[in-house]
């Protein structure tokens, strides 16, 4: 957000933030609507498609996002105390657990692809309606939440690098609050992709 | 009229004048201050609206008469996809917020700018990017887009268009719409003066505050959808097509869930100018301004509920027909009380008929037909006759253009000397909008009637027996461009001539009227404390 | 309102005036107090506002209460009417409706199938209505009915003509180039001659029946038999051994023939005739073999608008 | 601006959200047919629940952001509850 008015007003520019992870969620709350109805139309294709997707996949990813919300949490709270090495170090961490949830998606994606599985495919034309509409609804939401991923790793980098030049210190943490904000919405969508894509039955 | 001072030479040019430190342009497109970012809106809707209004009067020239008169089958689907699509999202979503809004609204809480100034010139650098995206679908590639503003699938998944330009382009508007909503709703929270209070808060910011709001929770589901369009051409994702399983019918539920809560975007902060107008201008406080402050948030609320009511014949279940045409009624409840409350304020007042005055008042009346025709809509049964016909082309005119687009006229005559320090020629102000009212419903009321005897919407070519209201439509349609242009020169020629104005000629109440016209870059030297209401006319005057 | 099955114009109607009559009431209502408040308070009469409060809390009730009381009535005869659209007698006759860019056909019970809707007089009919494509939507204005036909469902709707007559039929969803021109006929048969009519066995071959295959996969909606250009080239100019000019960069061109005119129908985005849009539709697995050979046979024919032998409904 | 002892809180609740990860994906492996969805986005949000609460802070933010947050979830649950009314009864 605007620095010069976030030195004037740190509670304005969270709520600027907040309002817009607001907006993010009904982003995806547009791709929930539609989840929910097919889900309720084809039960059955869908708990097909969940049980194609990997669980172990989607819980190593789990994992790896609630632990960066931590750590970015964490880093936060390093940085009110003026503990920047501390700061740095949690917050070099986030990024690589953002790296690695990506190279996850990497993996996953490239298996599902190998597996013929993806919109459009001879396997999917094949399979009863509803399981197209399952990976089709699949590949976007996670494409989505990747590409979220991808913006809040470059949004924590910068962060990391203007704590490293002083330019964010215990005095001004107002642009880690929100960067780590806009890091904590993409854990919580992914707590609810989760357990409706990779969980069915 | 008020105190026309004539100052001479030591006019002072406020927040137009240059401070040398850049080329002129820069210092403008590059500018942080609310004012000159919301005049680059103002210039850059008018923009738009000129070409929306060409591209309507050419939709009239081919319908002036059955057969092909100017244009084959696929350019008038082109000409009224981009009618729509830049009435919609360049001209009457940002219109009255972004232009008007920006500039009067930390004016009028006594702020010195927006919550985040620098967000605010990225909305409109999207705003022109995403304009630019638009129009230039018209050139190139597989030729211009040819689905309506609606962009409903299948169609639109399969035409060779330039369907995904388009998309992309209003992807962006969308963005650019939510960081002036969140811009806004910080403002009012974050940025009001002391002694603003939220009952001492004019009501045009009560409703830019409803409408940004709305435009933060539901342009997101406009964003997503247009993915999915993307999506569906590009990936091939099939989400929407029945033979893959998908149900064309959600495609319409998401797009109505953002376009429906849009139609008030539209409406609000037009109700709120009206709002400022009329007390004005009949000397007298509001009536009922909490239940004016209610109904705005009535109307953000209920109208996020009533999505259905475009999709009555669309094969969706009778039971959402039930619930939303009666919620469709509900909504129309707290539009009514806020008829009634500003024709209250007449009563009693000492009223004086100058231009603002005359687009409010006419507002009333134009955008009680275009409401009324809507319960017509609204109703299950009557809606299946005339639901794609020209009488829903009627009903939105009337409330789009008779409704917002006067308030917009309103706005513009009401803070033009506030904005450029000068006053336009109210005679020939008068005469224009005397034009325009008679134009625009020799126009829409044939379109109403033309709609009720069956004639579809988006038809190129129709059967004789509805020529002669068309014939009729067209001719007010020229009209009505006459008194458009009427009102641009005169505005224009203001611009450089009018007289040199005080600070206060309307001798209103609210904050935006205590500072120079036009304002100093700064706003206020010091940030005032407000004690008295925004309609308390009597203590307006004192600086 | 008891299931009256009261015909769908007239319970439509009903709504309409109950609705525009309290709203002219109110608009008039409205506009003339305001013109009223306008001259009584004009500043040439009023010089001074008058001293009054600025809010009532009975006012603002009342009118809040008044006009929900309204908008409520308007509702439930609303729904009511619709009820009226969504009854469907039990008598009524079934007929399909297909849609498709850009022409109707209707398919009657027993097979015989037409490009216009030929209905019996004073009989209820029901349609359903499916299609092909994209969306549509079924609209006659006389009988205040309309739906869309969507893809993937089967909608419905019905309506009782009373007397026999021809009415417009319009397709009302935006449906791409020819929307507009997606019009066809209701035509309304005494019920004699409606019975007699469905009875009348269609063509099995001949020039007839080609004609009416034409219709029926909807090719006379961009095609035309006299000449005229519509979004398709005209029929008429196709003869054996003609050459056509293709799209392209090269001048590529095409010689027409039974293999020509089949891969036209089969597959008619391979090659593009010169300056026509590619929106045809593949044919293929939508047409049978037999009549496949049944149309190219006759566009290879020399005359083809003669009409002996058509027989009008 | 101390919070004494807020680190070892944050650690705890990431703690929980482990603990809660693991019974989502255990419950899902047992078969309770309908009741499976419920659970997993019962789980999830009280997953989300302690995000917000703890590592965005909501616990110490002012009316307005927990006001609006609410609204916000509001408007997305009424939006997928209205569109049921159309898929449910078709
Ligand atoms: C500024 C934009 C705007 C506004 C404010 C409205 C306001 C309303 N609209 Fe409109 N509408 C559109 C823009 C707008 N609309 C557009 C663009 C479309 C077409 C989209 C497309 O398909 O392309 C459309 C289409 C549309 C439809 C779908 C038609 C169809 O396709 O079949 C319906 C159906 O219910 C409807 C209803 C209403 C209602 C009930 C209101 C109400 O809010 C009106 C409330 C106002 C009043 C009621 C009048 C004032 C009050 C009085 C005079 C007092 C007396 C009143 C009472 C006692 C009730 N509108
Ligand atoms: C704010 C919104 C807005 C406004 C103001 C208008 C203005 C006009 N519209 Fe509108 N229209 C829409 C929004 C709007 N429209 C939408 C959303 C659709 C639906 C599209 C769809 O179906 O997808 C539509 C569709 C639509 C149709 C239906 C097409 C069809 O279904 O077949 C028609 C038909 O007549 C029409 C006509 C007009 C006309 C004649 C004007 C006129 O008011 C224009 C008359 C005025 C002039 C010609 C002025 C000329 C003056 C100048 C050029 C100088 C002006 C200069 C300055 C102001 C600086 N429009
Ligand atoms: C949606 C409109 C549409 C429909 C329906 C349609 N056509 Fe066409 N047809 C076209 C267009 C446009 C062309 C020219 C472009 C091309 O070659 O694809 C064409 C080309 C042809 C040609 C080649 C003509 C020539 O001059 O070389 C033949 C033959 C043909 N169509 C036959 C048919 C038949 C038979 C049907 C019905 C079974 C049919 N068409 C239905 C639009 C249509
Ligand atoms: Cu078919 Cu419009
Ligand atoms: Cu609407």
């Amino acid at each position: 957000m605007n620095s010069t008015a976030q030195h004037h007003d740190a509670e304005g520019a969270k709520l600027g933030m907040w309002l817009f992870l607001f907006s993010e969620l009904l982003l995806f709350g547009g791709l929930f609507v539609l989840f929910a109805v097919y889900l309720q139309r084809y039960p059955l294709q869908f708990a097909a498609g969940g049980r194609e997707l990997s669980v172990a996949f989607g819980t190593v990813n789990t994992v790896l996002l609630l632990t960066s919300s931590m750590t970015v949490a964490l880093a936060l709270e390093a940085l009110r105390r003026n503990r920047r090495r501390l700061c740095e170090s949690l917050l070099g961490f986030t990024l690589l657990a953002a790296l690695l949830f990506l190279v996850n998606k990497g993996f996953e994606w490239h298996a599902k692809f190998q597996h013929d599985l993806y919109p459009g495919s001879a396997t999917l034309q094949q399979a009863p309606p509803g399981r197209d509409v399952f990976f089709g609804l699949y590949y976007l939401t996670t494409g989505l939440h990747g590409l979220h991923v991808i913006i809040g790793g470059v949004l924590l980098a910068w962060i990391l690098a203007l704590v490293r030049c002083d330019r964010i210190n215990g005095a001004s943490p107002t642009v880690l609050e929100n960067g780590a904000l806009y890091w904590h919405l993409v854990d919580i969508i992914w707590i609810f992709i989760f357990p409706l894509y990779y969980l069915l039955l | 009229m008020g105190k026309v001072i004539r100052m001479g030479e030591f006019f002072r040019r406020g927040f137009l004048e240059s401070t040398g430190e850049q080329p002129s342009l820069f210092e403008w497109i590059f500018s942080t201050d609310h004012k000159r970012i919301g005049l680059l809106y103002l210039y850059s809707i008018s923009t738009f609206f000129a070409i929306g209004v060409t591209l309507g009067l050419l939709i009239r020239l081919e319908l002036i008469a059955p057969g092909r008169t100017i244009v084959g089958p696929d350019t008038y689907n082109a000409l009224f996809t981009l009618h729509g699509v830049v009435m919609i999202f360049l001209f009457i979503i940002p219109g009255i917020p972004a232009a008007f809004g920006n500039i009067m609204l930390p004016l009028q809480i006594g702020a010195r700018d927006v919550a985040f100034p620098r967000l605010n010139l990225l909305s409109w650098w999207l705003y022109i990017i995403g304009a630019i995206m638009a129009l230039s679908s018209l050139a190139g590639g597989g030729g211009p887009p040819d689905t309506g503003w609606t962009f409903y699938l299948p169609f639109s998944g399969e035409t060779t268009t330039n369907v995904s330009l388009a998309v992309f382009a209003v992807f962006i508007l969308g963005f650019s719409s939510i960081l002036t909503g969140l811009n806004f709703i910080t403002t009012i929270h974050r940025l009001r003066a002391p002694g603003m209070t939220w009952t001492r808060l004019p009501l045009f910011v009560w409703s830019l505050y409803a409408t940004a709001w709305v435009q933060v929770l539901a342009t997101p589901i406009l964003g997503i959808t247009l993915v999915l369009i993307l999506a569906e051409r590009i990936l091939g994702l099939g989400l929407f097509d029945a033979a893959r399983g998908g149900d064309p019918l959600m495609y319409q539920h998401l797009f109505w869930i953002y376009s429906h809560p849009a139609v008030y975007i539209m409406v609000l902060p037009a109700m709120g100018v009206i709002s400022e107008i009329i007390p004005v201008f009949a000397r007298r406080p509001i009536f009922g301004y909490k239940a004016i402050v209610a109904s705005s948030i009535g109307i953000a609320a209920a109208g996020s509920l009533v999505w259905g009511h475009h999709m009555f014949v669309s094969g969706m279940s009778d039971t959402a027909i039930l619930v939303f045409s009666l919620l469709t009624f509900i909504v129309a409840i707290p539009s009514a009380v806020k008829v009634f409350n500003w024709v209250a304020t007449l009563y009693g007042g000492s009223i004086r008929l100058d231009a603002p005055m005359l687009y409010a008042l006419t507002f009333l009346v134009l955008f009680s037909i275009g409401g009324l025709s809507g319960l017509v809509l609204g109703s299950a049964a009557t809606d299946v006759h005339v639901h794609d016909t020209h009488f829903v082309v009627g009903h939105f005119h009337y409330v789009m253009f008779g409704g917002t687009a006067f308030a917009f006229f309103g706005a513009l005559h009401y803070w033009f000397p506030k904005i450029f320090g000068r006053m336009f020629n109210e005679k020939r102000a008068a005469w224009a909008w005397g034009i325009m009212i008679c134009g625009f419903n020799l126009l829409y009321f044939s379109m109403l009637l033309v709609g009720l005897r069956g004639m579809p919407r988006r038809y190129y070519d129709y059967l004789p027996q509805f020529a002669q209201l068309n014939r009729l439509a067209t001719y007010g349609s020229w009209v009505l461009a006459l008194g458009l242009l009427f009102m641009a020169v005169n505005l224009l020629i203001a611009l450089r001539r009018g007289k040199h104005i005080g600070a206060n000629p309307w001798e209103a109440a609210t904050l935006e009227w205590t500072v120079d016209s036009p304002p100093p870059p700064e706003n206020f030297a010091v940030l005032p404390t407000v004690t008295h209401g925004p309609y308390d006319l009597e203590q307006a005057g004192e600086p | 309102m008891t299931p009256t099955w009261l015909d769908t114009t007239e319970a439509v109607d009903k709504v309409f005036l109950y609705i525009f009559g309290i709203s002219l009431a109110l608009l008039i209502l409205i506009t003339a107090v305001m013109v009223f408040f306008i001259i009584r308070f004009h500043r040439s009469r009023q010089t001074k506002p008058k001293d009054i409060p600025s809010s009532c809390l009975w006012l603002e009730i009342t009118w809040t209460l008044i006009p929900t009381l309204i908008v409520l009535s308007m509702f439930w005869y609303g729904w009511q009417g619709y009820l009226s659209l969504t009854n469907v007698p039990s008598d009524a006759l079934p007929i399909k409706a297909v849609a498709r860019q850009w022409s109707w056909s209707f398919v009657y019970p027993g097979g015989r199938t037409s490009s216009k809707l030929v209905v019996p007089a004073g009989k209820a009919v029901r349609i359903a209505i499916v299609s092909e494509d994209v969306l549509h939507s079924l609209y006659i204005p006389a009988f205040r009915i309309k739906k869309d036909a969507v893809p993937g469902m089967t909608t419905h709707v019905w309506f009782r003509a009373p007397e026999s007559g021809s009415f417009d039929l319009f397709c009302t969803e935006y449906c791409g180039l020819a929307h507009a021109s997606m019009i066809t006929t209701v035509e309304v048969l005494p019920a004699d001659e409606f019975d007699s009519w469905l009875q009348t066995p269609q063509e099995a071959a001949g020039t007839a029946k080609s004609r009416q295959l034409l219709e029926q996969y909807g090719c006379l909606a961009c095609h035309s038999l006299d000449g005229t250009p519509r979004i398709g080239p005209s029929f008429a100019r196709l003869a054996e051994g003609e050459k056509v000019q293709l799209a392209g960069e090269a001048e590529k061109s095409a010689i027409v023939n039974r293999e020509y005119l089949k891969r036209s129908i089969l597959d008619p985005q391979s090659e593009i005739v010169q300056g026509y849009p590619a929106v045809m539709p593949s044919f293929r697995d939508k047409i049978s073999e037999q009549d496949l050979q049944l149309l190219i046979d006759f566009l290879l024919q020399t005359d083809k608008t003669s009409t002996s032998g058509e027989r009008r409904p | 601006m101390q919070h004494t002892g807020s680190m070892r809180q944050l650690i705890g609740i990431w703690g929980l959200l482990l603990l809660l990860t693991a019974a989502t994906v255990g419950i899902s492996r047992i078969h309770l047919g309908a009741a499976n969805i419920w659970a997993a986005l019962g789980i999830a949000t009280a997953k989300a629940t302690l995000v917000t609460l703890f590592f965005m802070h909501l616990k110490k933010e002012g009316r307005v952001i927990k006001i609006s947050l609410l609204v916000t979830l509001a408007t997305l649950a009424t939006f997928i509850g209205l569109t049921f009314f159309d898929v449910l009864y078709r």
